[in-house]
């Protein structure tokens, strides 16, 4: 099995997206460039359409219109592009009746990752949750369920991750271990895409930003320019 | 609303004379049937009937696989088009039957196996519309409706076949069958091939008026979301 | 061949799984199987049979049992990853999801596999007749894989709806119906002693039927997941 | 006094809101009625019944597929409370719990009674005979009533189960066989046209079992949505 | 109809409440009184048993052992209770096909408000979801959803509010707004018990801080003591 990740290239081109719910267009001939290495912040307000966003971008809603573009472009949909994909949305997925350890075995084997025991371990371990892996996740509380999550998400060490609100429910140990995973998954070959609704202790780690309103990016720039975008500026407010 | 193109019109006013015409000539010219009576000339709107709403489910299934190829919406205006037509055909033909079989059979329904796969062919597409009202995007609707259209044409045939495959009490005509027949005159043949044209007539004509329909709807749903916000 | 390697491997981790929650839970089965013994009493004392009558309505009664149980085990299976958006996690994986079709159609037709056979003695002391033949289990075997294809098909077409609950049995039993008939008129035959060549044409209908109804699987349902 | 309008309008909010929601959708009673046209169909071919048999066979058919209909139908009527924890709401709300219920027995019993009396003609061209008759529509009127008491009371206890999707049928069935039998023998009657008398007793059976569950409702309702 | 709410008082007394599933204890007799007029955070780290002990106090589960005593204790559980006390969960509790109006028109009449009208528009004004007043609750994204749950708790104005982690998805208008609803709520007759992981916005506002950890209240002070507790500061770590 050759693997494809070394010719892989994790920039996402976005181009001329639409979504329309009833006739309604959620997002407009959407446009955005995220390049191999960025770590992009997505702001807007509640309804603008982020998560409709970050689905497209995993595959789990087809677009009305216009083309999404992974790495080189030579790779198109299916499942030899979906291996480089890690996403974590709003809903957990997992069988409930599944124990933490046979959920992310599961998902381990359907990517077929080569030592699965490890990676299961490895995931259990740093997202705190070793003591309840044999416990059913249908018994887990909000936090742990957003454990597991993001632990299933890492799973496969993919190069694009797309993460929508990854912070909810997660207590303080979490949070600080959530930073310090992104942290050292901010590599040159890897992209991050994140929905968040409190930037603020995401600025320093992140690169570049974007603004989703009405349909369209508003406003993408590097974290370095922020101050130029004074309407920005003042839609993010005082840290919290 | 763009005007209706002149093909449609010349349709419209093709199927407007040729129903009556069709009708004149089945209570004039064709000859009493010996052993069933008068009642037989139900025959002619029967048989075309049923055939118009077969026809009706297998070019839904074809519209539903252009939707599945090209995505584009129009293919499933065509299919939800011709499967409410074909719903509305195939009921005249059940009805048209219950008329035929009260005063031949002497009850308006037996359990033959003909009339049962008639029956269910509708309910299959009946649960057509349920699938779709229970769906909450056009995308879906059209998606899934188009694989339901595709799935589901399967009984066509199988419903076509029934009379031949079961025994039955039904009356075989098309194909050499040795059953309960009985036979056609050339005059009632002329009857029954000008019945089975103008019910295709009819056939063309309402789905493409009721494609018009889906297509304004569809644009005044738009036009109505658009000016909600 | 390292692609067909892959969707072995993605079938059989989905199968496995299937039966893990299954044997986890160990409900769908048992619900199945009192289910189906429900039904028979029920029609007993509904439809008044007569005893006389019993023995040749036995295979009527076995499908029409094993449909609707059949259809409970369908619900739950596809029940199972609708489950807090499980279906999305299976979207993001790098596989092939026509090779979940076919995983979810063999678990499901195991489970049903099973209440048939657990079915057929109890049915044969009701029913007075010796129903444990081997022809017999080869049509009921032909007969569930087709339904359990099908059934799957639609599940998955089914739970997209608002009204998944309820939706299944409504799609799922008149398209069904060519398959029940098929079985029941075999099994009728195979419980009457007639010689294979009376009833191969409802055989060659079920083996059609399931082939027809794999193909639709495999084809359609890529596109019947996508949202 | 201002308790019972306290009462009263919680019944009549919540039997108002399932019945929007029946309208919103249009999902509920489409759905039951061809369920239970297609199970007379498959009745029909997979037992073949014959012809002479069927007139007398009326009155079962006519129950079980009701029964069955009307599975869905509570199924659907409490899969609506369940989703995204409406139950909480509810739970949450000031209000009486028995009135809960026995607003969603009463919307249960209006739309499996309207699937009914769209049936009956039908069954009436079916069965080639008169079926619409005041003492059978009073017989299915009593029989549905017990019934979609018993099935509501029911359906909240299985949605609390982890197999709430399929569980119902298989606690409803057994219990509701009963009312189901008398339904049956009361239909049989008064389709015999058999004097008021002779089947007074299955009457009086079915008025019992309304009480008798709509009493269990009351007292245990509260009892079976508390976690 | 008399007016219960004038001699109800606003307290909680929670006496050696215990829960345990499958006889694992989550909550561990514990013992909490939050007085009239209380705005109490309470924190706890994941799996600690917040949403437990909220949902026992709203009445949604049932207690394995100990009691709980709301107000004078006149009032015992029923109706009458559950019109004093306000919840916001997890869920979201909607009815899906119904629109935004209809649902919060559901339970203003079940709550049997005086002018149902009023307190839905008011509701959806506050919560910013006026333009989306008659679009079914399906169609939300969570961040609406979670406003119009906020509307629902607050609509017939209870006594006892409790929140778990009421500001999950909320964009910065959101926040602006519920941040300027608890200041207007936080008043001497009502309680405010709040579950939530990053209390820093909110230790302004509130009166208490309460620490849950192994099924027991390790810490339940008045925000001004808070420097009296350096474990409980260290576990709340610098503002995010
Ligand atoms: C409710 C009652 C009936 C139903 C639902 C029904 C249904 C149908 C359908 C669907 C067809 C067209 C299928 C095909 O072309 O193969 C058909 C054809 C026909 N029907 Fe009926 N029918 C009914 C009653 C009757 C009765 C009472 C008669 C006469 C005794 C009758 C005579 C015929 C004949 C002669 C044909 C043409 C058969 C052929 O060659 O295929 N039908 N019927
Ligand atoms: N099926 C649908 N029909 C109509 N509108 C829909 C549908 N699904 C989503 N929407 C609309 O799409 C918009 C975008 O939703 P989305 O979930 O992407 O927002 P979001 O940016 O993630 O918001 P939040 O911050 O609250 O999570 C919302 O306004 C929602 O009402
Ligand atoms: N049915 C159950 N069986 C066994 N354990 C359960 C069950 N339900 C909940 N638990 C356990 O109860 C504990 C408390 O859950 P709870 O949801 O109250 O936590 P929480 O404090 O709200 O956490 P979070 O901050 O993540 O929301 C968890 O450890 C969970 O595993
Ligand atoms: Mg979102
Ligand atoms: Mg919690």
């Amino acid at each position: 099995m050759a693997k494809q990740t070394l010719t892989f290239s994790a920039r996402i081109e976005i181009r001329g997206l639409t979504k329309r719910f009833h006739y309604h267009a959620i997002l407009d001939h959407l446009s955005l460039t995220i390049n191999e290495g960025d770590f992009c912040v997505l702001i807007g307000a509640n309804g603008a359409g982020k998560t409709t966003l970050l689905r497209i971008l995993a595959g789990l809603i087809h677009p009305t219109e216009g083309e999404i573009i992974f790495g080189s472009g030579q790779i198109t949909n299916g499942p030899n592009l979906r291996r480089h994909i890690g996403y974590v949305g709003h809903q957990s997925m997992f069988y409930q009746d599944l124990t933490a350890a046979e959920n992310l075995m599961h998902y381990a084997r359907l990517y077929r990752l080569s030592d699965v025991d490890k990676a299961i371990t490895n995931g259990l371990n740093t997202s705190g949750l070793d003591q309840y892996r044999n416990q059913p996740v249908r018994t887990f509380s909000r936090g742990m369920q957003q454990r597991l999550s993001l632990a299933r998400a890492m799973l496969h060490e993919p190069e694009i991750m797309l993460f929508d609100e990854p912070y909810t429910g997660l207590d303080q140990e979490a949070v600080q271990f959530l930073d310090k995973k992104l942290k050292a998954l901010n590599q040159p070959n890897r992209t991050i895409l994140m929905a968040a609704h409190r930037p603020h202790r995401l600025l320093p780690m992140a690169s570049h930003i974007a603004w989703l309103k009405a349909g369209k990016i508003v406003e993408h720039l590097p974290i370095s320019q922020l101050h130029k975008s004074p309407a920005l500026k003042r839609y993010l407010g005082a840290p919290a | 609303m763009d005007k209706k193109p002149a093909l449609l019109v010349f349709l419209d006013i093709l199927s407007v004379i040729l129903v009556p015409a069709a009708l004149v000539l089945i209570v004039f010219f064709t000859p009493v049937e010996a052993v069933m009576g008068p009642v037989q000339k139900v025959f002619y709107f029967h048989v075309s009937a049923a055939w118009a709403g077969m026809l009706g489910f297998i070019l839904a299934a074809i519209a539903g696989g252009g939707y599945l190829i090209t995505r584009r919406f129009p293919w499933d205006w065509l299919s939800l088009s011709a499967i409410e037509v074909g719903v509305v055909f195939g009921l005249i033909a059940i009805l048209s039957g219950m008329v035929w079989a009260r005063p031949i059979w002497n009850t308006w329904w037996v359990w033959d196996p003909r009339l049962t796969t008639t029956a269910i062919m509708q309910l299959i597409y009946l649960a057509y519309f349920i699938l779709r009202s229970g769906l909450n995007t056009p995308e879906a609707q059209a998606r899934l409706g188009a694989v339901y259209a595709i799935v589901g044409v399967v009984t066509v045939p199988l419903t076509f076949f029934s009379i031949r495959l079961f025994r039955t009490i039904h009356p075989v005509v098309i194909a050499s069958g040795s059953g309960p027949a009985f036979r056609m005159t050339p005059r009632m043949q002329l009857a029954f091939f000008t019945s089975l044209f103008v019910f295709t007539i009819l056939l063309i004509d309402l789905v493409w008026n009721r494609f018009r329909l889906a297509r304004l709807q569809a644009k005044i749903q738009q036009e109505v979301s658009q000016n909600a916000r | 061949m390292s692609n067909i390697l892959n969707y072995l491997t993605t079938f059989w981790q989905m199968f496995r799984k299937d039966i893990q929650v299954e044997w986890r839970g160990r409900q769908g089965v048992p619900v199945m199987l009192v289910f189906t013994l429900l039904i028979v009493f029920l029609f007993n004392f509904a439809l008044q049979l007569s005893p006389e009558l019993q023995s040749g309505l036995a295979a009527g009664l076995l499908w029409v049992s094993l449909a609707f149980a059949s259809t409970l085990g369908l619900n739950r299976s596809i029940g199972l990853e609708r489950e807090n958006s499980g279906l999305d996690g299976l979207l993001l994986a790098p596989v092939d999801r026509s090779a979940i079709f076919f995983a979810k159609s063999l678990s499901n037709f195991c489970f049903t596999m099973l209440v048939a056979l657990i079915l057929l003695p109890i049915f044969s002391i009701f029913y007075q007749q010796n129903m444990i033949r081997l022809p017999l289990i080869g049509v009921t075997l032909l007969g569930l894989s087709s339904y359990t294809s099908l059934g799957t098909l639609l599940a998955a077409l089914s739970i997209q709806a608002r009204t998944r609950d309820v939706l299944l049995p409504v799609l799922l039993y008149p398209l069904a119906l060519p398959i029940l008939i098929a079985s029941v008129e075999a099994s009728r035959a195979v419980l009457d002693s007639q010689p294979m060549d009376h009833f191969s044409s409802w055989i060659y209908l079920l083996l059609s039927c399931t082939l027809l109804f794999n193909a639709a699987g495999l084809l359609f349902f890529e596109t019947i997941l996508e949202e």
